[in-house]
């Protein structure tokens, strides 16, 4: 429990916030970008609140976490939040995150999007946010449904939001496979609401310990626990799933593909983690062998996906295809099954949050500079057109390939560490190693192409906002921050995790 | 009451297999009408009157409407494009 | 006898493969490319000699025989996933509890919590209602967010097409005036829709139905009013506008009152609602005016729904 | 396991149906059997919990008023309330979704002429093509 009241209410009040700005945004006028610019706010009031309640749980030394009913009926008979140190990480993250893509991508949004189609825009972000903390907070497993399918047509909307025929296709590809994802979850739910008569986490748990000892309902059990993983990781991309990925995050606006690739697939990467650490636990994961399926496909997305960037000639096409191995990243550490890996990979999620919106970013300020080109012949020299948006693709791509002193490095590392005590350290390591080099080829000529001088056709200098500089500023601070200093920050969220 | 359904429950998967086999989209909305409306009767011999009128008015009604008005602009364009053809 | 159920048979079969006659109207999806013919040119003698290398001819066949064979497999395909999807989860139903059985783990203190103490916690007479709109309140309001998102969605998607040319859709309904059955219909069964509908709504705390049910009745009032009578007419008391105000405004409403209540029941404060006598229209606290606020934003969405597909504007 | 499927027989004709229905939404070519498929799979899950909500010899979740006023309150009178609660929510976001997948038919219609995913692929490769062939054309122009 927790003393302090204010600090009691924080995931509730966030998630209330970003709703009730969702509703009250229709009615704005929509001069002077009101309604963008009041959903920027109101993110920036719930980063500040989740800052909050981070520095609340964690200041008295203790891990606290504590649950907050839905109404006047507590647990197993209403709904309920729950919030620790690692959901106050996320959300902060996740706000800081969707913030900065917004700020960053502020006036290529107005050059994509119609103004009729921006109010409707940051309504889409704000229930995007809404449902990532929800995701991030519930306690409740059809809780969770339901905002992921919120999710689902916040992310597909904000896909079509640009206007074409291209962006057309790749949501509606993009909302089919989600939507037999979300198919196989409700199935999921269904399953382990008949074998244990609960919605709630930890009453499930208990139900699925008290199974798992008798040894009933054995094959029920492993075929729900498929069904939930399969379907959450085809939302949230994993490799032999992520087909429909490239083509929404590679047409979609800048903005866009920032939050996809950043966010919606780390709250999908968050909801299989809690569903494996507080519904199944790390034992029942481990005796049906989930773990050796989840380690392998996440190894095979590492490769796979950097395999696929390797072919790509647009830029915003192989940063998407880069998302999919980053993904892969993640789900190495989920496989080790242990806490260590689970908070290595909370690490990452983190770490590839705050790094692929910047490298999103950068990529849409020099294809700005290259004439709104995106193949990477075509942003020769634009380095030197706009200095921040290369730095960020430089730095993004340092970070990309575990290059001490970027984010990147620390939770390659951190991964690294938490295979030392797994059976498949040979494995995690090879693949840890191939998947950096894979990385390599591809960033480095970007780099190179950029920063190579342009003589018969120079880029032509266009105008770079203040707000884009300064978004690009906090970008790379993020970046050095998480990676001079993570350690502080890794022992934080191993925190989180034993009180998950 | 067992026969009824058990009928009802086979009704249930030959629409579904029709449907996703026949060649004409009106035929497969039509034929995807009448599974909600046998939905909503089984709902009522599950004892749950709430989805039984949920379903009919949602399922049978609005959902298929949405195929049909759908289907309809659809069919529209293609009788335009043909005249734009002929002339 | 027989010869007569094959004639059914036969006529409900073309029917379901869609063979049979057709209404003018009636969509067709788009036929598939014929087979290409061979429009390889026979060689001439010289040519004769040239030995098609293995890959050409793989080539060839491939663009001749490629589609259907393709199209087969993927037919194969389709029915072996099916199948294997069928049959796993048809082993696992094998596993579990006993249908319609009363000792098994779903019926467990929970239910018995809902059904025992349910009337007097939440007020309420439909069990149902009890639980979705005040124990499990926080996934309702969800439902209501998701019905929102998609309104604003399609709106984005759809909306404004009407005044812009760049659009092919033409207006599908001309306003006719000689539809005089239509009319007289209409102005007989709408009124007799508002009030179902509102009666659905209102009692839904007391009996089966409640706000959404209730909605979805009175969107097809207002779709029957524009079919009747054109989408103008409806516009004249519906329009964008008022569509956008009052989705938001109920749906505001329900947020804010739900919040009170949640930020009550967390921090354990009194709330001032009252839960009225169990069995009244007037009881069940809040419930009431939550199933006004899901009916109102319902009807609004569902017709929106129907007049931006049709028309392409509100 | 036979016995089992007859006794559960309700589950299994949802969960065959959950197989056709997702079975038509990964595999059908064309979207507006796609969709079609999409809530097939859903109604059968629907179906599915609603079954497990049933309690054999129990009346719907209503509560009924007792012969001297008063309500019958005893919790083996009435089916389980919870699975109908969550179906109930289950139908709304099941429409919300359809309706946004038909809009965006649409829109793709109106760009390619096709239902077909696939089809519009192609197309839209194929335009791709003639566009980048035009620019290329006019830049000759213009050397020339």
């Amino acid at each position: 429990m927790i003393d302090n009241m204010v600090a009691f209410n924080i995931p509730f009040v966030s998630i209330f916030m970003l709703m009730i700005a969702a509703i009250i945004t229709p009615l704005l006028p929509r001069k002077k970008r009101i309604p963008e610019k009041l959903s920027c706010l109101v993110i920036f009031i719930v980063a500040i609140l989740s800052a909050y309640l981070l520095y609340a749980l964690t200041s008295s030394g203790q891990d606290i976490s504590f649950n907050f009913p839905m109404g006047h009926f507590p647990a197993p008979w209403g709904n309920e939040l729950r919030a620790g140190p690692l959901e106050a990480v996320l959300s902060l993250v996740f706000c800081v995150a969707m913030l900065l893509s917004l700020t960053g991508n502020f006036s290529s949004t107005a050059e994509d999007i119609p103004a009729s189609r921006r109010q409707i825009f940051s309504v889409l972000v704000n229930l995007l946010t809404a449902s990532l903390l929800a995701l991030t907070y519930t306690n409740d497993l059809f809780t969770a449904y339901v905002f992921i399918e919120i999710n689902t047509i916040a992310a597909c909307a904000i896909v079509a939001v640009k206007e074409g025929p291209a962006t057309t296709r790749a949501a509606l590809r993009y909302l089919i496979m989600s939507l037999v994802g979300s198919g196989l979850v409700m199935i999921a739910i269904c399953l382990l609401y008949d074998l244990t008569g609960h919605l709630l986490m930890q009453n499930m748990h208990g139900a699925i310990q008290v199974l798992m000892i008798t040894r009933e309902y054995a094959m029920p059990l492993t075929v729900s626990l498929g069904l939930v993983t399969t379907g959450l990781a085809i939302k949230s991309a994993l490799y032999p799933f992520a087909a429909w990925l490239p083509d929404a995050h590679g047409t979609s606006t800048n903005a866009s593909s920032a939050i996809l690739s950043g966010l919606v697939l780390k709250g999908h990467v968050f909801t299989i983690i809690k569903i494996f650490y507080r519904v199944f636990g790390l034992e029942v994961i481990h005796a049906l062998r989930m773990d050796t399926v989840i380690f392998i496909l996440g190894v095979a997305a590492m490769i796979m996906g950097s395999v696929h960037a390797l072919k790509q000639n647009n830029i915003k096409r192989m940063i998407a295809w880069s998302s999919v191995a980053q993904i892969g990243y993640i789900f190495l550490g989920v496989g080790l099954n242990t806490v260590a890996g689970i908070a290595a990979a909370c690490l990452h999620i983190i770490v590839h949050a705050c790094v692929k919106p910047m490298l999103f970013t950068a990529a849409g300020g020099l294809s700005n500079a290259a004439g709104h080109k995106k193949e990477l012949h075509a942003l020769m020299g634009t380095f030197y057109v706009n200095r921040w948006a290369g730095m960020g693709l430089i730095a993004g791509a340092c970070s990309m390939m575990g290059i001490p002193a970027f984010a990147g490095f620390a939770s390659k590392l951190s991964l690294t560490l938490a295979s030392f005590d797994n059976k498949f350290i040979v494995w995690a390591l090879a693949a840890l190693a191939t998947s950096s080099v894979l990385n390599a080829l591809y960033y480095v000529p970007a780099v190179i192409v950029i920063l190579t001088h342009n003589k018969n056709n120079p880029p032509k200098p266009a105008p770079v906002t203040k707000l884009y500089k300064f978004s690009m500023f906090v970008f790379l601070m993020i970046n050095f921050y998480l990676g001079l200093f993570c350690v502080p920050l890794l022992r934080l969220i191993t925190r989180g995790v034993n009180v998950l | 009451m067992a026969i009824i359904e058990w009928l009802l429950l086979l009704f249930l998967i030959v629409c579904a297999i029709s449907v996703s086999i026949t060649k004409s989209l009106l035929n497969s909305v039509i034929i995807f009408m009448s599974y909600s409306l046998v939905m909503a009767v089984i709902w009522v011999l599950l004892r749950s009157p709430d989805l039984a009128i949920t379903e009919a008015a949602v399922g049978a009604g609005v959902t298929s409407v949405l195929f049909f008005l759908a289907l309809r602009k659809v069919g529209q364009l293609e009788h335009k494009k043909d005249e734009e053809e002929k002339e | 006898m027989n010869d007569e159920l094959k004639s059914i048979w036969l006529k409900f079969f073309n029917w379901v493969m869609g063979n049979g006659p057709r209404p003018e109207n009636e969509v067709l999806p788009p036929e598939p490319p014929p087979d290409l013919p061979f429009t390889q040119k026979p060689h001439d003698k010289f040519s004769r000699f040239h030995e098609a290398t293995l890959k050409e001819r793989y080539n060839q066949w491939l663009e001749i025989h490629g589609l259907h064979i393709f199209s087969i497999l993927y037919s194969a395909l389709s029915i072996l996933t099916c199948l294997v999807i069928v049959v796993l989860l048809l082993a696992t139903v094998a596993e579990l509890p006993p249908f319609g059985h009363e000792r098994n783990p779903a019926n467990n203190e929970v239910i018995r919590r809902y059904v025992e103490h349910g009337w007097h916690e939440t007020g309420a007479q439909n069990i149902v209602a009890g639980l979705i709109l005040d124990y499990r309140a926080f996934d309702t309001f969800g439902e209501s967010s998701v019905l929102f998102t998609a309104a604003v969605s399609v709106l984005m998607i759809l909306g404004n097409s009407r005044s812009s040319k760049k659009y092919k859709f033409k207006q599908l309904h001309v306003y006719r005036n000689d539809d005089t059955i239509l009319r007289g219909v209409a102005v007989m069964a709408i009124p007799v829709i508002l009030m179902m509908g509102c009666v659905v709504v209102i009692n839904g705390h007391l009996s089966a139905g409640g706000g959404f049910a209730g909605g979805a009745i009175l969107s097809t009032a207002l779709i029957l009013c524009a079919n009747a009578y054109g989408f103008e007419s409806v516009r004249r008391f519906f329009n964008e506008r008022i569509f956008i105000v009052s989705s938001s405004t109920a749906l505001m409403i329900y947020a804010l009152s739900k919040g009170y209540s949640f930020f009550t029941g967390a921090n354990q404060l009194h709330s001032i609602i009252p839960k009225g006598v169990v069995g009244n229209i007037l009881s069940a606290g809040l419930i009431l005016p939550l199933n006004i606020c899901v009916g109102l934003i319902v009807a609004g969405t569902l017709y929106g729904f129907y007049a931006l597909f049709s028309e392409g504007d509100i | 396991m036979l016995e089992n499927l007859l006794l559960n027989h309700y589950e299994a004709a949802a969960v065959i149906l959950s197989g056709i229905g997702l079975t038509n939404l990964l595999l059908q070519r064309n979207l507006i059997k796609k969709i079609i498929g999409l809530n097939i799979m859903d109604t059968a899950v629907y179906l599915f919990l609603a079954a497990k909500g049933y309690v054999a010899g129990r009346a719907a979740p209503i509560l009924i008023e007792k012969a001297g006023g008063g309500w019958l309150t005893s919790s083996s009178i009435y089916v389980n309330p919870v699975p109908a609660g969550l179906v109930l929510t289950g139908i709304v976001v099941s429409v919300s979704v359809t309706a946004f997948s038909l809009a965006l038919t649409l829109r793709l219609y109106e760009h390619y002429g096709t239902l077909n995913i696939d089809e519009a692929l192609l197309k839209m490769t194929q335009e791709q093509e003639e566009l980048e062939a035009k620019i290329e054309d006019a830049e000759e122009e213009v050397l020339a």
